[in-house]
């Protein structure tokens, strides 16, 4: 029996597998290196990262709820600079590709952070478009096609980079927004990013959250992010990361069928910070009981 | 060297009303383990079983590094703690530890007092037994709801240490808090260490700073990945810093951080 | 110690208190009469009703999912005119308030029901906007301001009965489309409807579902609805009923303090058929518990 | 009438690899129940546990009304029959029941012939007993994948009936399929009663309308609510009207249809 092949290429980032890690689910990596072997992963997508330092928001920032949980940090990062001068040189030797997460308030934050990062060891950018534009009253960049599109140009301006756009789940037709950022030249689509949610105190009777809302992440959201990779894969020509409650194998292999070429693994990793490997395993090992020799023969089988 | 262990419980008994005692044979988690530090654990090793779907931080009580066993004492706030209590010898548990910064002991002082408060006397309990086996003069000061609540009682009570105890219903000891006993007399301790509900912990930040005696504290906060991937554990901490503090992460840079250098606002 | 007071004035629905159970899951009312009082509910949304009887999908037409559960039944229903002939008789003496969910495929559709259904024994009309507009390609009416004002319109143009307008969560602003049916009439705002997503079965490869995607309803989908709820109770000024969820009392008193005037128990009646009472007796325990006299007192107090 | 209770399980016991038979104290149940009818149950009696959220519907396999006993006997499919598996005497299950449309019996009948496959043995056995207890002229005809899967074989044996049994592996009976049974020696059956996986089904409903014998059938869908308020769990069924069918809800118009009513086409 001959291993099946786990590489996959999505429009030029070649990943060694296409187990990714989610960002802010799994810091910059050397967090998990106590539970997993980074270098099995295929990516790590590191912590939101903005121009400058930030320092997030007061607790508490998480709240549990059934099969989920919500997260509301408000971005706590160190800041690109940081990132580039005390960060990147940790993990760029990693066999996983280091993949940032640029998250901006205004479309020129979102360019300048592509320009500072456009180095060797960063191996792609994933452009958070779930961030409140400021321009436009907080209104998040991702709820509208033109809005999301901006960001994505203004990133490709500056550099030739694999570009990742990471779409919010918080809008009503996924496939005009996936189209959108298509259009100006994203290499790749990753999504579901969290749905905005809230849980209250019923004694305190206050949000638990500090910030009130927050994002819902966790296997609660699954039904809701294999809906929209099934939506956008059949939209869209480029690859699409699929990510939202992945907690197993099975889960994985939905999302491939679905139409993913590539998944990320995120609240899992509280749960078992082994189970992305965990993860991986699973899916060679359903590649081996069907008969497959090859990832990308399952992507999208369910479509149609 | 912090890590993912589905280990056996050999015990647990319910010592007071929702309060528990579990001992766990949990070897590798022993061996690296250090006073203050905790495990951050899953109520059952099933892990697809998303009701709660969060671990849950709790101190180590009792680090027996021969024979492999680690204890804790917890108190049912929830569902996850309630599910806890449901669990007999011989079921498993999911744990990942042991994780944080821990107490130290500063080499020079010798006069220390510990001061605890509620479920705060939990992580306490290994200091004193390494202080008292330094053969440090130790005074404890234990608070809590009643006598079933004070924790650890009867191990201090034979412990060569000053012990007193306070109660809010009167029913051991002192009636009242236990920063009642903070008083002139304790001015000469050189070292603190204390854990207990917010409240306490600012009066006792406050006492310590008056009387210039330094200390450690042991925080909580809310956790999601217990490795510092996630930040949602942060707790404000002075910095030399243009705002003056900065948010750590109270799972791998605490639990356990200089008293003075604690901002107690969230 | 006197009961508090669970009844509560909906903008002129005067319900016997705020329980009432979401339409699909609850039958007509007389399919629970064997496990609940049926004359303690404050109120009935009943089944989707249309103007032609349906069929519906073929099956499988629900599935399970973490915390909660998918449905496609297509509105399977007798027709409006069945429903008034056959099944309103058998209900309309008693005690809960009758509130007939009604959808269309055409802005006229619901505009012929609301005529059809302007007569005695129906206390109430419950707009399903989550349904697909023919004329636009199938574009759900809930989901832009200006389609779901129209329906809203159309219907108020017909009767003077009270209108509940049911919002469906999948959009990017929920409080712009609250707004648009308060604006032309709507006298009260339910929601939500559920959450569309999809499940997939990795051994056939394919949607569970016959008709592939369906709606995510259940404890999954509770902070969502809380959030909605707050916000929608701070844009506008028609009262609001609060769902998605609610699974025991603790749940419902989070939807009160969150801004809603009352709420629906929906996919907890299949888990188990006795809940509403329970419920109902969880609110009055925890209002006589907490102090308060009136139900109304805690609504919205976690806003702010 | 159809009511919530929960209930004391008696025992359970692994019949066969991944078989249970459990045998639950639910007077209340027992008291209404008919053959034919099922119960909805969850696997625990907390119901705040979700996960999975559904209840799952099982047929009643024996009813004792003297002793208010159930039993059922399942198949561990999934996440929600693996956790029914792992209970035991002692703990409880929340029931509905009983529920839906059970078997009859036609009067003018004599020669009555029962065809089960697999699981879907379990509901016939009541049918079975009933029949013997009328002095009916029974043939059971069952099929299994093997021999322990023959759910009941071991009553059917001491029963005075025309027992056939077939197994896919041959470790007993004869080795094929139990359809293969059904030959024209049968023809002068007066009444069939079928429960089965669909394509065993299918081919029972063609040989009785070619050999022109009445039956009933008990199908099989996802339910949601077992009460007729959600209509998840439809069935086409012949009705005269323009389309020849309509849609019935196995739950409460089921699980038990005129044979020759059913379209199987999903
Ligand atoms: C480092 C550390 C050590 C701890 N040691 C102990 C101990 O030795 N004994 C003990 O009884 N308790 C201890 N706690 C508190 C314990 O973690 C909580 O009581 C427990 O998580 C409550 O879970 P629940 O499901 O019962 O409550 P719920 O209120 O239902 O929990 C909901 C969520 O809030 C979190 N949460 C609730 N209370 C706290 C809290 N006080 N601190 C942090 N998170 C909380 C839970 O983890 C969960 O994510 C410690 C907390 C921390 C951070
Ligand atoms: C009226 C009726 C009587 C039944 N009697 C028996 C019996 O006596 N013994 C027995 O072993 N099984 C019986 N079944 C089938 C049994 O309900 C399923 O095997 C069981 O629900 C599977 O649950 P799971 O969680 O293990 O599987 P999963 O596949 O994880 O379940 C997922 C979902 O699909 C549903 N589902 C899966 N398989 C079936 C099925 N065959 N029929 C209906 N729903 C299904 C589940 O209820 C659940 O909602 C009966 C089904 C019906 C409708
Ligand atoms: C604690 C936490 C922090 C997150 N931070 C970010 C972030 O900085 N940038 C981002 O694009 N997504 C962020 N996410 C979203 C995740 O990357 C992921 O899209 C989402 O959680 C859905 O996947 P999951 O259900 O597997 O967690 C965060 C999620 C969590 C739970
Ligand atoms: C099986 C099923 C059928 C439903 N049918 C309808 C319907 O006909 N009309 C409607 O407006 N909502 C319908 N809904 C949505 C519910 O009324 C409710 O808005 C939603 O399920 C969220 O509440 P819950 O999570 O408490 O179930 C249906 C939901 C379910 C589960
Ligand atoms: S718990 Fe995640 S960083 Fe501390
Ligand atoms: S299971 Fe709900 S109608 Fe049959």
């Amino acid at each position: 029996m001959t291993k099946p092949n786990l590489a996959v290429d999505l429009n030029g980032l070649e990943l060694q597998n296409p187990v990714t890690t989610a960002s802010g689910t799994f810091g910059f990596g050397p967090e998990y290196k106590n539970y997993v072997d980074l270098n099995r992963l295929g990516g790590v997508m590191v912590k939101g990262t903005t121009l400058n330092p930030k320092l997030g928001n007061p607790t508490p920032r998480i709240a549990e709820t059934p099969a989920g949980m919500l997260n509301a940090i408000g971005l706590q990062n160190p800041g690109v600079d940081h990132f580039l001068a005390r960060i990147l040189p940790l993990i760029k030797d990693y066999d996983f590709k280091t993949i940032v997460n640029i998250s901006g308030n205004t479309v020129e934050d979102y360019a300048k952070l592509a320009n500072k990062l456009n180095v060797e060891g960063v191996d792609a950018l994933e452009i958070n478009i779930s961030c409140p534009n400021v321009k436009k009253g907080g209104l998040a960049f991702g709820t509208q096609p033109e809005m999301a599109a901006s960001v994505v140009e203004a990133v490709r301006a500056e550099t030739d980079m694999t570009l990742i756009t990471k779409l919010s789940p918080n809008v009503a037709d996924i496939t005009s927004i996936a189209k959108a950022v298509e259009e100006v030249g994203t290499d790749i689509i990753s999504l579901i990013n969290t749905l905005l949610g809230m849980k209250i105190d019923i004694n305190k009777q206050e949000p638990i959250l500090a910030n009130k809302m927050g994002g819902l992440s966790g296997p609660a959201i699954k039904p809701v992010a294999i809906r929209m990779v099934y939506q956008v894969a059949q939209a869209v020509g480029v690859p699409v990361i699929g990510m939202g409650g992945i907690s197993n194998a099975e889960d994985a292999i939905e999302f491939f069928l679905a139409g993913a070429s590539a998944i990320s693994v995120g609240t899992a990793n509280f749960i078992n910070p082994e189970i992305s490997m965990e993860i991986l395993d699973g899916i060679e090992e359903y590649l081996v009981e069907k008969g497959y020799e090859d990832i990308n023969e399952i992507v999208g089988l369910a479509i149609g | 060297m912090s890590k993912r262990v589905i280990s056996n419980i050999i015990s647990q008994e319910e010592i007071s009303p929702k309060h528990f005692r579990m001992v766990i044979d949990a070897p590798e988690v022993a061996k690296d383990a250090q006073m203050g530090q905790f495990i951050h654990l899953k109520w059952t090793s099933e892990l697809n079983q998303q009701d709660p779907i969060l671990r849950r931080p709790i101190s180590l009580n009792e680090i027996d590094k021969k024979s492999g066993a680690i204890t804790i004492i917890y108190r049912v706030i929830g569902r996850g703690t309630q599910l806890l209590s449901t669990l007999k010898s011989g079921d498993q548990v999911d744990i990942m530890g042991p994780i944080g910064m821990g107490f130290s002991i500063p080499e020079d002082s010798n006069k220390l007092i510990i001061v605890g408060g509620g479920m705060g006397i939990a992580p306490l309990y290994p200091v004193v037994k390494e202080l008292v086996a330094l053969d440090k003069e130790v005074t404890v000061l234990i608070g809590a709801e009643n006598k079933g609540q004070l924790l650890n009682l009867e191990d201090y009570e034979t412990m060569n240490v000053e012990l007193k105890a306070s109660t809010v219903d009167g029913s051991y000891g002192y009636q009242g808090f236990v920063t009642d006993f903070l008083d002139d007399n304790l001015a000469d301790i050189d070292y603190i260490y204390t854990c207990g509900p917010e409240v306490m912990m600012e009066v006792v930040q406050r006492w310590a700073t008056e009387n210039d005696i330094k200390g450690e504290t042991s925080l909580e906060e809310r956790m999601g990945c217990g490795t510092g991937a996630c930040l949602s554990c942060v707790c404000k901490i002075k910095v030399r810093n243009e705002s003056g503090w900065d948010y750590k992460k109270t799972c791998i840079q605490g639990p356990v951080f200089p008293l003075s250098e604690v901002i107690f606002d969230d």
